[in-house]
C-alpha cells in the first residue's frame, strides 16, 4: 500500500460523522465528495472496512448494504431500545416537506420544476412515498420531449391536511422578509462572494464585515 | 455613495459633547437606486436613529433633539419622495422626536430635579434597550444551530421501518417553502398569491376531468351556478392549460361548438 | 463508590446504542428505563460522563442539552457533511432573531412588548415561522384587556442551539457598555455595532465600498 497523501485518522473521523449522521446508506461515490483530497474506490473502502472492524464489539455496527454503507444497532440490542417510547412521531425529511410544498403550490408539475426549484435531483423514492401515501398523483404529461409526469396534490392530501380546498394553504407572500435577504442576496451577495451559494456567503460576510466596516461609522 | 458621504460628513464634524458646533452636514445625498437598499437595511425608526447617533458621533446621554430631529425627519422625507413604503412606525417617532425637541424648549420649573424631567430620558431608555436586544440578537444568530452548523446523529435501527406515517400540518409546508427560499433557487417568479393558486387548483380539476373522458365541451367546463368568481377562474384556468400546452382547445368554425382535450398524444395515466 | 452490581460496560455500550440511534434528546429518566437493573440518577449520570470522555477527540460528540443527552456532529465538521446535503435551514433575517432574541431573554411576552421594544410592528409571518420551527409557543394570556398571547421560547429552541438553558445564552451587554458602545460608536462600537456593517454589506457593498468606504474615511 502506498503512502497516503492525507491523515487517515482525520479521514476515519469525517467518515464516522458522515455515516452516524446520514439518513441513508451512503454509497462510496456519495463518501468520496467528503474531502478535498482524491481518494480512490479502493483507498476508501478499506478504510471503510477498517473503521467497521474498529466498531466490532460494540452496540452499532458499519454495514454495508445494497445501496451503501450504514450504521446500525445491533439486532441484540433491540429489545433494550424497544423499552423507549418512542419520543414523537416520526418526521418527514425537508427533501419530502419541500417536493410536497412545491407540488402542492405549483401544482401542475413535472419532476424536473421540482428539481429547478430545489435545485437538487429529486429521488424516486420521495415521489414513491408521497404517491403511496395516497397525497400527490400523476394527473398527466408535459407535452415536451420526454412528456414527464405532471404531478398534482390530491383530495386526500386536502382532507389529511383538514383543507376545503388549495387556497386555505398558507399565503407565502412576504415569506422573504424572514429570511436574510434574498433578493439583496442575489445583488450584494454576489458583489461579496460570488459562488451561488448565497446562504454561505452571507455568514462570514458579516462577522468580517464587522471588524472591516467600524470606519465607515462617522 | 456612502462612502461619499461618510467622508463628507467625517472631516467637518467636531467632538464637542453634545454640542453641535458645525452645520448639518450635506451628506444624504444617497444615489437612488441605493437608496432603498440603504433604507431597508433599517429595522425601524430606533435602528434608523441609533445609526444616526452613531453616525454623527453625538452623546446619546445627552441628545441633541434638534440636531437629531432634524437628520431623522430628511430621511423620512427622502423615504416619502421616493414613494418607499413608509412604515407608520417611523411617523410615530417623527412626532415623539417633535415632541421632546418642543418640550425642551419650553423653560423647565427649576423647582423639580431637571434629569428626572429630561423629556430625552424616555427616548434613551428605548435607544438603549434596542440596542441590547439588537447586540442579543446577532449573537443568538451566532451560536452554532442545528442543521445550519451542525448535524445530529441518528442511527439506523432495523425495524424502525415499520412505524406509524408522519403528519404534518400547514405550517409545515410553510417551513418548507421558506426552506427553499433560502437557496436563492427561488426568486421573484416563485412567488404566489392566493389567487394563482387558485387558478392552478381549478386547472388541476379540469386536467382530471378530461382525464376521465376524451374532450368536454367548453361550456361543460363552466359551473354559473357557483358565481362569476368562479367562472373567471375557470377561465383562466383553461388559459393557463393551453398556454401550458396541456390542453388542446378547438373550434371548427364561427359559432360552432368550442371543445377542450388533453394536448394531443396525451396518454392518460 | 459502591462495586456496581451491574457490568459497567455494557451499560455504556446499552446507553450508546439507545443515544446513537434516538431521534431526540433523550432524559435519565427514559435512559433509566433501558436497564433491568435499578440504576440510581447520579450513577447514571456520571456513566454519562465518562461516556462523552470516551468520546472526545473524535468527530461525532455526546452533549447535554435542555431534553436530555444527545450525539452530535461536531460543528467543526460540519463544513464535510454538508457537501452530502446542500439543503440548509434559513439563515433568519435580523427581524426574526430580533424577535427571537426579545422573547429568549424576555420572556414570556407578548407581541406587545417586543413591538415596544423593537419599535416596530411584528408581523404575523414571524411569529408564525418561529412557531413552525418549534422554537416558540404560547404558554398563556396576559390578564389584561384583550388578554394578548404571551410567548416564551421551548426546549427545542435550546436543545436546537445545543443549550441546556437560558441562562446559557449569551450574557446581555449592561448598560454602562451600551452607553459607551453608542456614544463611541465611531471608535469601538464597529466590532458591535450592526447596523454599520449591515450597511455596508447592503448599500455600498454593491459597487465601490466594499473598497471605497469603510477605511477612507478619517
Amino acid at each position: 500500500m502506498d503512502s497516503p497523501s492525507f491523515d487517515l485518522q482525520e479521514v476515519k473521523r469525517i467518515l464516522e460523522a458522515a455515516l452516524l449522521t446520514a439518513a441513508e446508506p451512503l454509497p462510496v461515490a456519495d463518501l468520496k465528495q467528503l474531502f478535498d483530497e482524491e481518494i480512490g474506490n479502493d483507498t476508501l473502502r478499506n478504510i471503510l472496512t477498517e473503521l467497521a472492524q474498529d466498531w466490532e464489539g460494540r452496540s452499532v455496527e458499519l454495514v454495508s448494504v445494497a445501496s451503501g454503507w450504514r450504521f446500525r444497532a445491533r439486532p441484540e440490542y433491540h429489545r433494550f431500545l424497544e423499552r423507549l417510547n418512542p419520543q414523537k412521531p416520526p418526521r418527514y425529511s425537508r427533501a419530502v416537506m419541500e417536493t410536497l410544498a412545491i407540488i402542492a403550490y405549483k401544482l401542475p408539475v413535472t419532476r424536473g420544476d421540482i428539481e429547478d426549484i430545489r435545485g437538487v435531483v429529486v429521488s424516486t423514492n420521495i415521489i414513491k412515498a408521497l404517491e403511496a401515501r395516497g397525497w400527490i398523483d400523476v394527473i398527466g404529461h408535459r407535452e415536451v420531449p420526454g412528456r414527464p409526469e405532471l404531478f398534482a396534490t390530491t383530495r386526500q392530501f386536502l382532507d389529511d391536511l383538514n383543507l376545503r380546498s388549495l387556497t386555505e394553504l398558507p399565503p407565502l407572500e412576504d415569506l422573504g422578509q424572514l429570511v436574510e435577504s434574498v433578493a439583496h442576496g442575489a445583488q450584494i451577495g454576489g458583489a461579496l462572494a460570488p459562488e451561488e451559494d448565497t446562504v454561505e456567503a452571507t455568514a462570514p460576510a458579516r462577522q468580517t464585515s464587522a471588524a472591516g466596516a467600524s470606519p465607515t461609522v462617522n | 455613495m456612502i462612502a461619499a458621504a461618510a467622508t463628507t460628513l467625517a472631516a467637518p464634524i467636531a467632538r464637542f459633547r453634545g454640542e453641535p458646533v458645525l452645520e448639518l452636514p450635506q451628506d444624504l445625498y444617497i444615489p437612488p437606486d441605493a437608496l432603498e437598499v440603504f433604507l431597508e437595511t433599517f429595522e425601524g425608526p430606533l435602528d434608523l436613529l441609533l445609526y444616526l447617533i452613531r453616525k454623527h458621533n453625538l452623546d446619546v446621554l445627552d441628545i441633541p433633539m434638534a440636531r437629531l430631529t432634524e437628520q431623522y425627519l430628511e430621511y423620512v422625507e427622502l423615504m416619502r419622495q421616493k414613494n418607499l413604503e413608509l412604515a407608520g412606525d417611523y411617523l410615530v417617532m417623527a412626532a415623539v422626536l417633535i415632541e421632546i425637541k418642543s418640550r425642551m424648549l419650553l423653560p423647565r420649573p427649576t423647582t423639580s430635579a431637571q434629569e428626572e424631567n429630561d423629556p430625552r430620558a424616555e427616548l434613551m431608555r428605548r435607544l438603549l434597550a434596542y440596542e441590547q436586544m439588537k447586540l442579543a440578537a446577532q449573537r443568538l444568530d451566532a451560536l452554532p444551530q442545528v442543521g445550519r452548523d451542525f448535524t445530529l446523529v441518528q442511527v439506523w435501527i432495523e425495524q424502525a421501518a415499520e412505524h406509524a406515517l408522519p403528519n404534518i400540518n400547514t405550517e409545515d409546508l410553510r417551513q418548507a417553502w421558506l426552506w427553499l427560499l433560502v437557496r436563492a433557487n427561488v426568486n421573484q417568479h416563485h412567488r404566489l398569491t392566493r389567487d394563482q393558486l387558485s387558478v392552478r387548483e381549478h386547472m388541476t380539476q379540469i386536467l382530471r376531468r378530461l382525464r376521465d373522458v376524451k374532450f368536454l365541451e367548453f361550456t361543460q367546463l363552466f359551473s354559473p351556478q357557483l358565481g362569476v368568481p368562479k367562472l373567471i377562474v375557470t377561465f383562466l384556468a383553461i388559459l393557463e392549460l393551453a398556454r401550458e400546452t396541456l390542453i388542446e382547445v378547438t373550434q371548427q368554425g364561427p359559432y360552432s361548438p368550442i371543445y377542450v382535450k388533453l394536448t394531443h398524444g396525451l396518454t392518460v395515466v
